[in-house]
């Protein structure tokens, strides 16, 4: 029988997975169909058994919090992209912190509450001692898509997005946010119990982490996965 | 226009999907409405409001409710899932069946309203001669009412090809089961394939067009013949 | 009494009328006059009665669709009992409404094919095709009901209801937009026959006293929400009189038909011949028929009167006069077993020196006597 | 001509009636017969015909509520010229429907006050008040609408229309399901006061031809989409005979009023005394008034008459014998300038020998003559 | 019930929303509906098929649409903030000329099945009165069509309450400024604070139902007295 994987994906990761799929597909013989949405959705969806064979969230909580709850296959949970915040800015000269501080105009950031790179940004601004004061210039996005398109719209100039979309975008006028200013946005996937490839999925699951990709994501604006996640290569529940 | 394979599938499935709704909820709502718009007690504005209700909660979270009432994790999911064969998360079903759940006012209310208005004077009228009343609904207030049902019918059409949240949160997104257009859509959007999201919204619209002036042009030539012809014309260049 | 009554929809054997029975039916607008009838089974009887008196009240509460208590039996069957009530349908009667209520969006044609469809005694091909003949309905039968002029829809609307053909038809000012021609000439002697082809208990409201007097036996007034037993016609012509209409006595006289030569009609009045023309329909010889004659067509003579074309002349006792409010007086007359009245000037009266119990001569023409 | 016309809604300069013009008007009732009309800018106009004959399209399309073409004018305002219409609102004009139309889901005080308010000739309140009254809606005036019984809601549409007081009024049937009691009693006569003292160009629609010659001089007759000019009253009352209404035909007479006395009424009629009782209404001395007098009424003797019932008798000449559908014969009769009808049996005719151009005696009672 | 101040901020804010937005569309709807109702062209059904796809198009891609022509970039964009004095986009404002389109059909489809069903008899009885247009619309056509007025509020109010998607897209969520109940809502739902979503959702609700019983009651209230009461009663006990 043809091989058919469902893939249920953060929205921020879509444009990179399907960049770096077809390679997989054509390897394994396997066809992989991707849903995406924003990790909260999804991680509702696969805790009420939605039928995936694996779950690539955009940050840790999530996939934390299904793996105690019994929803992972074994130790399935490994982390597969580094996020990178960036600050979309207009063309300007100045340094992120000046341009921060003396920005009079909306402040475009996904949701804290919900969105991973919503909860970065508010770190970042925090550790500039920003969030506070800025309060009521922030302007909340659903995720970090819809703060793209705020700021792709012209709506605002200034706002936090996701590096790999500015790269996917082919768009230069950001900056790359010192590291040190927020948690590292690791983004985890994870084999749902639910899965009837499991096999397949841990196979896609590998191939991801495998170094020729993790090189294809760096240049689509991810970072470099930490050492003590590669050393997990290939722990399958099985 | 270019659109993409899964873009059609999407399209087709979701003129599936709205098209089943819409039956289904005609043959839910036409009695619905008709009990109500003769229950004379109080307790029939409750029922109202009630069925109202569905608008109020953001589709979302409407569909998080959903998620919870499907969920093999609990009684009632389980319960659903035999009556019906199978989970109702995640598949066409499901999706059916939390459509009609949802635009349910949209069919309800344009009948409710239009049954208010004559639907009294008539079921006494087919009553006088013995009719009796499931006979009066579909002989009598039916035809009479055939303005209102093409409206209901539009309305509900519509509103379920644009259902987003509810099938966001219980769909799935699923290729070919449950990602319908407005979720292809969204997710255009979100990928900045501005060009396949403003080919397919106008791909959806121009469709929908299509459908609803088919619609009403088939409520116009149902009826007996002659009827709004001779009616005052509007007045043509007046002057003083 | 209340608790040996049978259930409802299921013939009572308790009640022993056929025909329709109301006692103490109350509705919002009578609670201080309940309303009480007996009719037999059969049987055409008019109902009038000042606007707003609540005729058409009655009609909707004979046929459940207005709040009522009271009784209501007919033909064995209980339809209401207290405040619980049979529903409209399942009651084998049919109302027509004061506003026709035609099946909106549907043509003529369907309206009238619904209402035989659901017949409880559905008529045959050939009687609904001589109806819609007469009706003069046929041209407009694919017409949609929303175009019809105010009598064309009032047609329709009494051919419905005959094509449903119920034992019990209620109708409500049925005729009032047409033209009264059309209503005495074709509609009025068709719905006769019609109704003595396919008997049924009709109840027949109407302002126009000419319809219900050629229609009916009897009839029902009510005033003020107050329903009188069914009444013979003159003495509803009178109560009619006393609200206003001052040229509306008609009287009904009854005769045996002698002849019937080049339009003129021999009758025999208790041995007496008189005469009528203008009679249409069909009278055999030997049949009792039935003709109004209006008060005031009549006059009377001491002597027997000479030659003038006065054709009828009848030998008459005054019973009694009465003055009415216009100045005139009306008399009531005896002849041949049969009362009516005749209403003169006072001066007439005062030069003729009428006097009760004497005879006189009653003249009328030919014409004034109208076929029923 | 057509390039001269004035702009719709100015006052025209051409056109130099002050009432209603209408030429060439076509709806799609009457392609082949388009409509003329010329009336006065006052009085009250009789409308009648068979159902169905197109009244209602006739009314509508005065209104400019129906489409149609060709030339209306009224007060020097060019209302239709083609196929160029003015509004409704913009035409003053009020036109009452045959289904009342009430302003639902208002009371009857609120129908009421919205017409006045938006009256181009407002009634003083005093007036309003008397005829709220003479309608006896004054107890109704709170109910909602709906409520209303047919006949409630016919008088209420009537004194809606008369709080407005266009210039021009256009009525539909507009008392078909009140009582004739009522009608005849206290609403005509209201209605015949009022555009005495508040005149407009009026047109009653009705089927009730008694309602039009209380109300009317002359009466437009509409069969088959055929729309006579304004017609004497007899001549209609002929047409609607023909049309099988076999009792109708009423004379006009004037007379100058002679002497009122004890409700008999003492007339001249070319310096013979007659009689007529039965009369209500103010008669002067000295004024000439009208009365109806029904040709079947109407008795004939070869030689004066002696003593009976029967006041009034006149000395005719026979100028004319018609045979009648019914079997009868229709004499019209010369006397004192004036013509009218009798009709007597065949056998009468015959018995009495009746020939053109002889003189006879015309026999009539008092309550034969009825006022106007 | 423990519900938390940004929470009720975030109520109050809809509340306002919604009954801002019925009233304008009520303002607007009226007059739209009742010209429709009046125009006999063809057309008339284009442009009913025109008001009903604010419903087809999914929430978030009307936001997304509405995101560009707010959009400082473009044209209508300049001129709308000129218009409004500063931008629609995460400004109130903004939100309440997006939830008038958004929420467009609701008013004007119940509105114009009732204009259509009586409009032209009670229109042609007050023109035949002397009644212009406007007055006509305002005192005949109005008071006739108030079960329909209040099922239009009705459904308006419920819709922009549980308005979502367009909200999420232009708003930016700014704490009593544009952040609405619905966002409120899903973001504890999506934050997994149930208990709390669960509670915000009860009080929407309850509070939606107060309000559209109190308008229901408040309409009927305004007939004429006496209506309604006298009409036929459902038949109790029958038997056989
Ligand atoms: N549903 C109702 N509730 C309360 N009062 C009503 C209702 N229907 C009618 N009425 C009132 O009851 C009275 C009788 O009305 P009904 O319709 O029975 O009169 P009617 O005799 O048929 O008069 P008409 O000859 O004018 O039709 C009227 O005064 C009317 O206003
Ligand atoms: N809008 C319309 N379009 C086409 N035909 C119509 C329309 N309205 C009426 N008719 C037809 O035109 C004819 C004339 O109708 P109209 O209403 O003018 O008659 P009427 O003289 O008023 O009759 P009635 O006395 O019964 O009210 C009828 O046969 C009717 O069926
Ligand atoms: O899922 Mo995202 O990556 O922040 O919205
Ligand atoms: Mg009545
Ligand atoms: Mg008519």
């Amino acid at each position: 029988d043809n091989c058919t994987l469902r893939v249920a994906v953060a929205a921020s990761f879509r444009p990179a997975l399907e960049e770096v799929l077809p390679e997989f597909e054509r390897r394994h013989a396997c066809v992989v169909q991707i849903s995406s949405g924003s990790s909260g959705v999804l991680y509702q969806q696969i805790a009420h058994r939605a039928p995936f064979d694996l779950f690539l969230s955009a940050d840790r909580e999530r996939p934390e919090l299904l793996e105690k709850q019994g929803g992972a296959l074994g130790s399935s949970r490994q982390t597969y992209a580094l996020g990178l915040l960036a600050l979309w800015h207009p063309k300007s000269e100045s340094n992120i912190e000046q341009l921060l501080q003396t920005w009079p105009d909306k402040i475009v950031l996904a949701d804290p509450k919900v969105a991973p790179f919503g909860s970065a940004a508010r770190q970042a601004l925090q550790s500039l001692d920003l969030w506070k004061k800025k309060q009521t210039q922030l302007a909340r996005a659903h995720n970090a898509g819809q703060a793209y398109l705020m700021l792709d719209s012209g709506n605002a100039q200034l706002g936090f997005v996701a590096a790999s979309q500015m790269q996917a975008a082919g768009r230069d006028n950001y900056w790359l946010l010192p590291q040190h200013l927020y948690k590292p946005i690791e983004q985890q996937l994870l084999i749902p119990t639910q899965s009837r490839r499991p096999k397949e999925a841990q196979s896609l699951a590998d191939y991801l982490r495998s170094g020729e990709v993790q090189a294809q994501l760096q240049h689509l604006g991810y970072g470099v996965l930490p050492t003590q996640d590669r050393s997990r290569d290939g722990g399958s529940g099985l | 226009m270019n659109i993409a394979a899964a873009d059609w599938q999407a399209l087709w499935l979701t003129l599936k999907l709205a098209g089943l709704t819409t039956l289904l909820l005609f043959i839910i709502g036409v009695p619905l409405a008709w009990k109500l718009s003769q229950w004379q007690s109080r307790w029939r504005h409750g029922i109202e409001v009630l069925i109202t209700l569905p608008l109020v909660l953001p589709p979302t979270v409407l569909g998080f409710y959903l998620l919870l009432l499907f969920s093999p994790n609990y009684a009632p999911g389980q319960w659903l899932s035999q009556l019906f064969d199978g989970p109702l998360v995640f598949s066409f079903t499901g999706l059916v069946f939390a459509s009609v759940i949802y635009s349910l006012p949209f069919m309800v209310q344009p009948l409710l309203a239009a049954f208010n208005a004559n639907g009294q004077r008539l079921t006494q009228a087919a009553a006088a001669l013995g009719i009796p009343p499931w006979a009066a609904l579909l002989k009598v207030l039916l035809p009479a009412s055939r303005a209102a049902i093409v409206s209901a019918c539009a309305l509900t059409f519509a509103h379920t090809l644009g259902e987003f949240g509810v099938v966001l949160m219980i769909g799935g997104a699923i290729p070919g089961e449950t990602q319908v257009v407005s979720i292809a859509l969204y997710q255009h959007v979100e990928a900045m394939e501005y060009g396949a999201a403003h080919r397919l919204a106008l791909m959806l619209m121009g469709i929908t067009t299509v459908l609803l002036l088919a619609a009403r042009w088939l409520g116009h030539r149902l009826a007996p013949r002659g009827s709004n012809n001779e009616q005052a014309k509007p007045v043509v260049g007046v002057l003083g | 009494m209340e608790i040996t009554l049978p259930l409802f929809g299921t013939a009572s054997t308790t009640s022993d009328s056929t025909g329709l029975s109301v006692t103490g039916l109350v509705t919002s607008l009578n609670a201080a006059t309940p309303w009480q009838l007996e009719l037999p089974a059969s049987g055409v009887f008019g109902l009038t009665g000042p606007s707003g008196s609540g005729k058409s009240t009655l009609l909707a509460a004979l046929a459940g669709q207005r709040h009522c208590r009271g009784h209501i039996t007919f033909a064995n069957t209980v339809w209401q009992r207290g405040r619980r009530a049979l529903a409209t349908h399942k009651r084998t009667l049919s109302l027509g409404f004061q506003d026709s209520r035609l099946f909106a969006g549907q043509s003529v044609a369907d309206n009238l094919a619904l209402a035989r469809r659901y017949s409880r005694r559905p008529l045959p091909e050939e009687e609904c095709g001589r109806l819609l003949e007469a009706f003069g309905i046929e041209p407009l039968l694919y017409q949609p009901v929303e175009l019809l002029s105010g009598g064309e829809a009032q047609r329709v609307a009494v051919l419905r209801q005959l094509f449903n053909n119920a034992p019990l038809q209620l109708f409500d000012e049925p005729l009032s937009a047409v033209d009264r021609a059309q209503v005495l000439r074709r509609l009025l002697p068709t719905l006769r026959d019609f109704w003595a082809r396919y008997p049924a208990l009709v109840i027949w409201t109407s302002h126009d006293f000419d319809e219900i007097q050629l229609l009916a036996q009897r009839c029902l007034w009510m005033d003020s929400a107050n329903l009188s037993a069914p009444l013979p016609l003159p003495e509803v012509a009178q109560r009619l009189d006393s609200h206003g209409v001052g040229d509306s006595c008609r009287s009904r006289i009854e005769a045996r038909v002698e002849s019937l030569n080049d339009g003129l009609l021999t009758l025999d009045l208790g041995g007496i011949s008189i005469f009528a023309d203008r009679v249409a329909g069909h009278y055999r010889k030997g049949d009792t028929a039935a003709f109004l004659l209006e008060a005031g067509d009549i006059s009377l003579s001491v002597e027997k009167p000479g030659l003038s074309s006065i054709l009828n002349c009848l030998q008459v006792t005054l019973v009694a006069k009465q003055n009415l409010t216009d100045g005139r007086i009306r008399l009531r007359l005896a002849a041949a077993d049969q009362v009516f009245y005749a209403d003169i000037s006072r001066l007439s009266c005062e030069r003729l020196e009428l006097r009760e119990g004497t005879t006189y001569f009653a003249q009328f023409k030919a014409g004034s006597l109208a076929g029923l």
